[in-house]
């Protein structure tokens, strides 16, 4: 009873309520350490995280969405910068904080991308907490030794393939796993062979300039997932991201193209990176980073507008990322990151950040391109790889950016 | 002890006519007996008495209390009619026990709880269920829980006691039993009772009156004597009695010397009944004769008529015969000895005295 | 034996393979190491069986399990109470127009439930029950309202009018009736609207999730949230089911028998 | 009856219907309301836009198909766990004392246990490779026969049904197993004693009487046939590309991903009303038969 | 037409013993009549008889086939013993027309369509049901769904006919006819039939021979006049006769002169009782007179004993007349004759050749 009328009377106290979508193992243990830092330097406040994970955040989208069209927003909530904001910033959900930026100093720490992903309309809207790699290729060390396959020749779609034969000729039928049961798996491997069709290609997809869909760098895009997809486990359908990245690390198969989250895995299973298993740009893409950018913002109608405030400046502190992100296995958003408190990959990544000559936002992960191409673009790449038909994959992907035209509201700039 | 009187009464159920026209006046202290057969109103007449269904017209009033009337828009519910009921079912609260049973009508009201132990157990010892009062319904045999419904419908003493076929689902042995049982306690507690049956034994040694119904309508109130001696229709005449009485269609060809022409030949009225018939000028008749007025005889004789004994069903004292003249199928009940001279050619003759004469387009009786 | 039962048996056994199969998998996979969960198919049993997950999963269920316990029990109750009275009234003692009544209640039980999540929300947090177990369980509530209702008037329909008459004639009015007599005659619809309520609340995602916060998430949200966005650890994600399941595999382990015979009386039967 | 108006289960029953018709009838309501409205993303402007909303449905290709899906699943999955529940239920009842008892409970399993689980079972059971599924038709059949359960979009829907009637069986065969104790013993044993084998006993004399129960499991099926929303979000999303869609899931993306709400509205409009259309008849029908 | 032979019978429930040590040859073409109050086990014998029931020991024969044996290891399931059975509930299928339900074992023996068409018209012909055959049993009265039921069970024509308690659902008036409406039909069909009641008005007026039952076992078995006249035990004379037979305890004080000290006091023996008793030299007896021989007058006589008149049931055409003599209440049949003359005193004299005397302690008959 006591509790029952407890949980009633809602508290007024000094709180600050997050939601994010980081509930599992190392995900949870980084927001905690990041809460950590926070209640280190604010220690009065208490914090109330709302965690709601699955469908790589899309359950938490849909209800944050809920939440805010029904005026209960909390304190501060996880977004992918980009496009994904954009519902909120139009409906004047979020508050600007300019201010915040300049008074924190954040212009100079952020590279150019990362910055333009939180701005709408000239005004910061969200200061970025961390940065996954999209275009990672992870293969098994073990398997390419063995085969007498040099990482190094994986850097084009020929010597990729090349190598998938030699497996196949190997007795290993499907070098490549990859996962599908929520679709965007399968996009998530299209979207990575889009941008190594050249950054102008992927900024025109995203700025939605293609109209064509006999573009020749489209098809042969799809030419080249199509011929992926003759390399990949034909039970796809049926497996999440962490199922195919398994089949790697037992050495099913020895390639799997998914985010840097991937490494994880790797980690929880005793693999060492380099000796067991390693990472290079997926094919094509060297040199260019595709960014997944969680963020942090202000939602109009916080109850509790200075613990707000209190958050997004650790969040956007460098001793904010730096407990976050080595956990995290992402890397910090800002380019003056402690390198030492990393692991092998992850240095590794940030290596590569800082010498990235591109930087893309990925629309698979909701930044790079409206949520309406973003929703299509997955039917349309689970549609292709049960039916490989590329004139209709084409078409597809020129209407949905049709059908999503008046939201295409930002240039993106990416080189 | 109550009267009850019933004005005008109907109940209409959306199209069907449940009853119409009914009228009927019980006195205090009597045994009264609704009789008849299945749908054909009874229970319709008792609930709107305990109050359970509302009439579509008529007024009914307990004693000098005006419980329902359809013109004033009076209508006082069954709690405060102050009366007991028994049901065909039993209706007994299947998760109260026998105690619990008996004792809810005074909970409800709130007695004290001495007095309704008190009450409880006097009633018990009446009835002689004192030794199942912990027991539930369900470990009752059909007569406990008949005594058990009684009882409940008893302990409040209510002056009017209405009982929908309390014994149809008992077996016959038990019937048998029960049925002396209810008329001992009804005088013991000298309640006013009105029974439903359609059971025309039950009715026949019970009632001090009993009202025949048919079709939504009242046929006959009398004695019990009375309507089965002098049924004042043919419904009434073939409904009462078993085996029931023999009917024939029959024209009167000479009506001076009361010739019959019947469906099995000729038969001669006697004087007293021919005059009756001139009086009303009716040709066309039914002719009545009861089993038991029907004399089965071994050889012929003058008046006798000639039948073919087709089966005889022997239960023990007596014995039915079945009979045919021609194609009509005649029922008498003869005794042992007689059937035993018999052989398949036999002869019968009508007691003169008994015979019942109804016109037959109307139905109603002529002698 | 003879054959055709041995047919029976053998089909029966097979079917109850295919039907359990699920449990079991989610044991076994509760009870492997990461890494083992990594090396091997759902179905194989562990080779070396730990229970870090199961101890990890309640660890961080506990809060959620008690929050589904107390909103699940109360909901499940109350609705089942309101159910039992409505159909009580609605068979039983009927007025002008109770049938369309009946019907436009009925038709709750059709709701899209996402289709009314925003308002909801709205609706709640203005009554200032949002986020809170009383809200939680006043939501449950009302939905439950029309199929209770329509559970307990099927059940009410089959009970002899004569033995409401017989009450009626006792003295007793409608509340008396209903509570000493409809009340406890009617435990085989309570059983089986309970169980109903019981396993359609405990296993509700939705309202958990968008009414609720914090430490007042429902267990099925709790559950959800033991399989990362961007890390999986199947093994404590199906500890945590197995924990999650068991309330409700002991309400049907407990009362189906009941069950059965709660069918047989009629609370069903349209 | 007038004299209600002091009775406490006239309170209740009042009480009661008047905050179910506000969060039934309300929400509905506002649900429509919402649904003639202009798209404006989150916010939600009240701008009446007549049947935009519904004209945008039929020119949606997604939605067309998640209709044909809507009407598949009812047409399918209900007889389908009809039918299953009543093979499953005729085992029972011959098989009859302690195994019924034994079995009906592991065959209830997965209806206790919640979608989101049962789902990610069936994805698994449905694997291509190594599915338990394709590997009995590989070990009777050989490798030829192998189906590609969740991949093929042909057959895609089909297994999404399978598995939601195999995790109902176990529900509506509890319902049928009532039904058939019901029928009276007197009745099974003049079947018999006319000559009736096993199985016309069960198909001529005992089915056709369980009408009534038939048609309460069909309710409680069609709540469920929408709630699969989260056992299809999970087990395949609507893929492979659309071919899983059915309104549930395609208004659940519409207002929440792409952030329509008044289209969403008119989706789940349009559902409501399918439902709706089936079964009000039903409900009128069930309160016609009591009349009598 | 068979005959049914049944050998050392015996049918354990658990540890309830329905039936035991169960002996029994049925003739050919016979209405065999087992009667017994409820819970006897007459249903149980019936079931086993059918195949419904396996017995726990013993053998049946249906003429030269054993179709069950427990010894042997031998049962034949219902299917294949080819015999017809009516239940008490009717047990016809609901959702079948009325053709469909007479049809029934005729389709699933797959008989030829027009072989099903021409019996069904023939034997709905001779139940008078050829009306119905379009209903379905929800349409159809308690009588016409009795004749539907055993229209089924004749339509293979079967040499051997079971009926449990076919009529108790039916109401009294149709039970009277449709009592001789079976006796007619048996003898068309020339069937063997089983016919199982509580009721010992059917039992007395169709059964060719009855076994009555009481407790599992079997007590009597005779034709109907034999089993009301010569009762062998003190169950079979209180379980035959309505009203049952008066009965007292006795002590037989003076052997020589048969002067019987009974409930009520004294009675002296008739001497051709007195001898019987003598051989067997038992003391303690019970008394059983049956109503229809006890004797009401309204003036003292010599020999007779002196009552009081507590109660009349009419009947119609006879009078059950309630007396008590101190402490024991006595039944009486009487006339309405006979009424009108008494008052509230009067004498009754026992019919002294329809007396029966039983051996109190095993309740044995002795004359
Ligand atoms: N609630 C009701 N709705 C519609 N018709 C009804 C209702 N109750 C009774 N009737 C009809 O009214 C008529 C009289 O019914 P009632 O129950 O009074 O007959 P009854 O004489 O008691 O018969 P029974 O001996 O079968 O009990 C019947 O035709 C019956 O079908
Ligand atoms: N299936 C059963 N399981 C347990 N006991 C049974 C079963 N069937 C009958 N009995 C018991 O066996 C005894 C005889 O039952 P049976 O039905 O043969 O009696 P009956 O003479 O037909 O009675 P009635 O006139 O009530 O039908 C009873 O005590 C009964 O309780
Ligand atoms: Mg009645
Ligand atoms: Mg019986």
């Amino acid at each position: 009873y006591y509790y029952y009328t407890t949980v009633l009377a809602r508290p007024r106290a000094n709180l600050l309520e997050i939601y994010h979508w980081w509930t599992s193992g190392g995900e949870k243990a980084a927001i905690d350490a990041l809460v950590a830092v926070f209640q280190g330097k604010y220690p009065d406040v208490g914090v109330i995280q709302s965690p709601v994970a699955g469908g790589a955040g899309y359950v938490m989208k849909a209800v944050m969405k809920a939440m805010v069209a029904a005026g209960e927003a909390p304190d501060a909530f996880q977004v992918h910068a980009g496009y994904e904001m954009k519902p909120y910033v139009d409906a004047g959900y979020l508050d600007p904080i300019d201010d915040l930026w300049s008074q924190q100093g954040w212009e100079e720490v952020f590279p150019p991308v990362v910055k333009d992903m939180v701005k709408w309309g000239g005004h910061y809207y969200a200061v970025p907490v961390n940065i996954h790699r999209a275009n990672v290729l992870w293969y098994n060390k073990h398997m390419l030794d063995r085969y007498g396959i040099d990482p190094a020749t994986l850097e084009t779609w020929d010597g990729f393939f090349e190598a998938c034969e030699k497996l196949r000729a190997a007795g290993i039928s499907h070098p490549i796993a990859m996962g599908g049961i929520g679709k965007w798996e399968i996009a998530h491997a299209l979207e990575q062979i889009f941008v190594s069709q050249g950054i102008e290609f992927y900024q025109d997809l995203i700025n939605g300039k293609l109209t064509d869909p006999n573009d020749p760098r489209l098809v042969r895009a799809l030419q080249i997932f199509h011929r992926y997809l003759d390399y990949v486990n034909p039970d796809y359908a049926t497996l999440t991201w962490d199922q195919a990245v398994a089949r790697v690390i037992r050495g099913e198969a020895a390639f799997t193209i998914m985010g840097d989250w991937a490494n994880g895995e790797f980690l929880v299973a005793g693999k060492v990176f380099g000796v067991d298993y390693g990472a290079i740009p997926a094919p094509g893409t060297k040199g260019i980073y595709v960014l997944v950018v969680d963020c942090f913002e202000r939602p109009r109608g916080a109850k509790h507008p200075e613990n707000s405030i209190k958050w997004l400046i650790v969040v956007g502190s460098k001793e904010g990322q730096d407990a976050f992100n080595p956990i995290k296995g992402s890397i910090p958003a800002r380019l003056d990151a402690d390198i030492a408190k990393y692991g092998p990959y992850q240095q590794q990544a940030i290596n590569d950040f800082r010498n990235a000559r591109y930087m893309a936002p990925s629309i698979v992960h909701g930044s790079g391109a409206p949520e309406k191409f973003a929703s299509a673009f997955n039917d349309i790449s689970s549609a292709f790889a049960s039916n490989r038909d590329i004139s209709a994959a084409c078409r597809g992907i020129i209407d949905a950016i049709n059908a999503a035209r008046d939201e295409y509201v930002k240039e993106w700039r990416l080189y | 002890m109550v009267n009850v009187y019933i004005k005008d009464l109907c109940k209409k159920f959306g199209r069907v006519e449940a009853v119409k026209d009914f009228d009927l006046e019980v006195k205090s202290g009597e045994f009264f007996v609704l009789l008849g057969p299945s749908g054909s109103g009874k229970s319709t007449v008792l609930n709107c008495i305990a109050g359970i269904i509302k009439p579509t017209k008529g007024e009914i009033w307990i004693s000098d209390k005006l419980v329902v009337s359809t013109e004033k828009g009076l209508y006082v519910p069954p709690q405060e009619r102050n009366l007991g009921m028994v049901f065909q079912d039993f209706a007994l609260y299947p998760h109260m026990s026998v105690f619990d049973n008996i004792t809810f009508p005074l909970k409800v009201r709130k007695f004290p709880e001495n007095e309704i132990r008190m009450r409880a157990e006097q009633i018990a010892g009446i009835l002689g269920i004192k030794h199942l009062l912990n027991r539930k319904p369900g470990q009752l045999s059909g007569g406990e829980k008949q005594r058990v419904g009684l009882a409940r419908a008893l302990i409040r003493n209510p002056p009017l006691l209405l009982m929908d076929e309390p014994l149809s689902n008992l077996d016959a042995k038990l019937r048998v039993l029960m049925r002396v049982e209810l008329k001992r306690i009804q005088r013991e507690f000298k309640t006013t009772v009105i029974y439903v049956t359609h059971d025309q034994v039950e009715a026949l040694s019970m009632g001090d009156r009993i009202g025949i119904m048919s079709a939504g309508t009242l046929q006959q109130v009398g004695e019990p004597t009375e309507i089965y001696e002098k049924p004042i229709n043919t419904f009434v005449a073939g409904f009462i009695g078993s085996p029931p009485m023999n009917m024939f269609n029959c024209t009167l060809t000479d009506l001076e010397r009361g010739v019959l022409e019947c469906d099995f030949g000729k038969y001669v009225l006697p004087k007293s009944v021919t005059e009756a018939i001139f009086m009303k000028a009716v040709k066309e008749l039914i002719l009545g004769v009861r089993p038991e007025h029907v004399k089965v005889i071994s050889s012929q004789m003058p008046g006798a008529i000639e039948a073919k004994l087709i089966h005889v069903e022997k239960l023990g004292r007596e014995l039915i015969a079945h009979l045919k003249i021609e194609e009509s199928k005649i029922t008498s009940i003869i005794s042992p000895e007689v059937y035993s001279s018999l052989k398949e050619t036999v002869w019968i003759i009508f007691d003169e005295n008994k015979i019942h004469v109804f016109n037959k387009s109307s139905g109603q009786v002529i002698v | 034996m003879n054959k055709a039962s041995l047919v029976v048996y053998t089909a029966l056994t097979i079917l109850a393979f295919m039907y359990f199969l699920p449990f079991w998998s989610v044991l076994t996979t509760a009870l492997k190491s990461d890494i083992e969960v990594r090396m091997t198919i759902p179905i194989v049993p562990p080779s070396n069986p730990t229970t870090t997950p199961l101890l990890k999963a309640f660890e961080l269920m506990k809060q959620g399990l008690v929050n589904s316990l107390l909103f699940t029990s109360f909901a499940t109750i109350f609705s089942s109470l309101i159910g039992s009275v409505n159909g009580f009234m609605l068979s039983k003692v009927k007025f002008k127009h109770s049938d369309t009544v009946f019907l436009a209640l009925s038709v709750g039980i059709f709701i899209p439930y996402h289709a009314v999540v925003i308002p909801l929300i709205t609706v709640t947090s203005k009554a200032g029950i949002y986020n809170s177990i009383l809200g939680m369980t006043i939501v449950h509530t009302t939905y439950g309202i029309p199929i209770c209702t329509l559970f307990f008037k099927n059940f009410f329909d089959e009970l002899p009018e004569s033995i409401l008459n017989a009450a009626r004639i006792d003295g007793a009015g409608d509340f008396t009736i209903y509570k000493r007599i409809a009340l406890p005659l009617s435990w085989p619809a309570f059983i089986i609207t309970g169980v109903f309520q019981f396993t359609s609340i405990w296993n509700d995602f939705l309202f958990g999730v968008v009414l609720t916060k914090g430490s007042n998430q429902p267990a099925s949200v709790v559950l959800a949230n033991l399989l990362g966005t961007t890390a999986a650890e199947w093994n404590v994600q199906m500890a945590g089911t197995f924990i999650y399941a068991l309330p409700v595999v002991a309400v049907y382990l407990l009362l189906g028998k009941y069950l059965i015979r709660g069918y047989l009386a009629g609370a069903i039967k349209g | 009856m007038g004299s209600h108006s002091l009775n406490p289960l006239a309170i209740i029953l009042i009480a009661s219907l008047a905050t179910a018709f506000f969060f039934i009838y309300g929400l509905i309501g506002w649900n429509m309301l919402l649904s003639f409205t202009k798209s404006m993303g989150l916010i939600t402007s009240y701008e009446l836009a007549g049947l935009a909303q519904y004209v945008k449905a039929g020119s949606d290709a997604v939605f067309h198909v998640s209709l044909k899906n809507n009407l598949m699943l009812i047409t399918l999955f209900i007889p389908g766990s009809i039918g299953l529940g009543l093979l499953l239920a005729v085992l029972l009842d011959i098989a009859g004392g302690k195994g019924e008892a034994l079995y009906r409970t592991i065959y209830l399993l997965p209806f206790s246990l919640s979608f989101v689980i049962t789902a990610s079972m069936w994805a698994w059971m449905y694997n291509y490779s190594y599915g338990v599924i394709n590997t009995l038709l590989t070990a009777l059949l050989g490798r030829a026969f192998q189906i590609n359960w969740l991949g093929d979009p042909n057959v895609a829907l089909y297994s999404v049904i399978l598995a939601l009637i195999w995790q109902f069986s176990g529900y509506t065969s509890l319902v049928f197993l009532a039904g058939i104790k019901s029928v009276p013993e007197s009745q099974i044993n003049a079947a018999k004693i006319d000559g009736a084998s096993t199985l016309q006993l069960y198909t001529k004399i005992i089915i056709p009487q369980l009408k009534p129960w038939i048609l309460s499991a069909f309710v409680v099926l069609m709540v469920f046939a929408l709630k699969a929303f989260d056992f299809i979000y999970v087990l395949t999303n609507g893929g492979p590309g659309v071919s899983t869609y059915v309104l549930a899931l395609l208004m659940f993306r519409r207002a929440f991903f792409e952030t329509d709400f008044p289209y969403g509205a008119a989706l789940a409009t349009i559902l409501f009303t399918m439902v709706i259309s089936v079964v009000v008849p039903y409900l009128l029908l069930s309160s016609r038969r009591e009349e009598k």
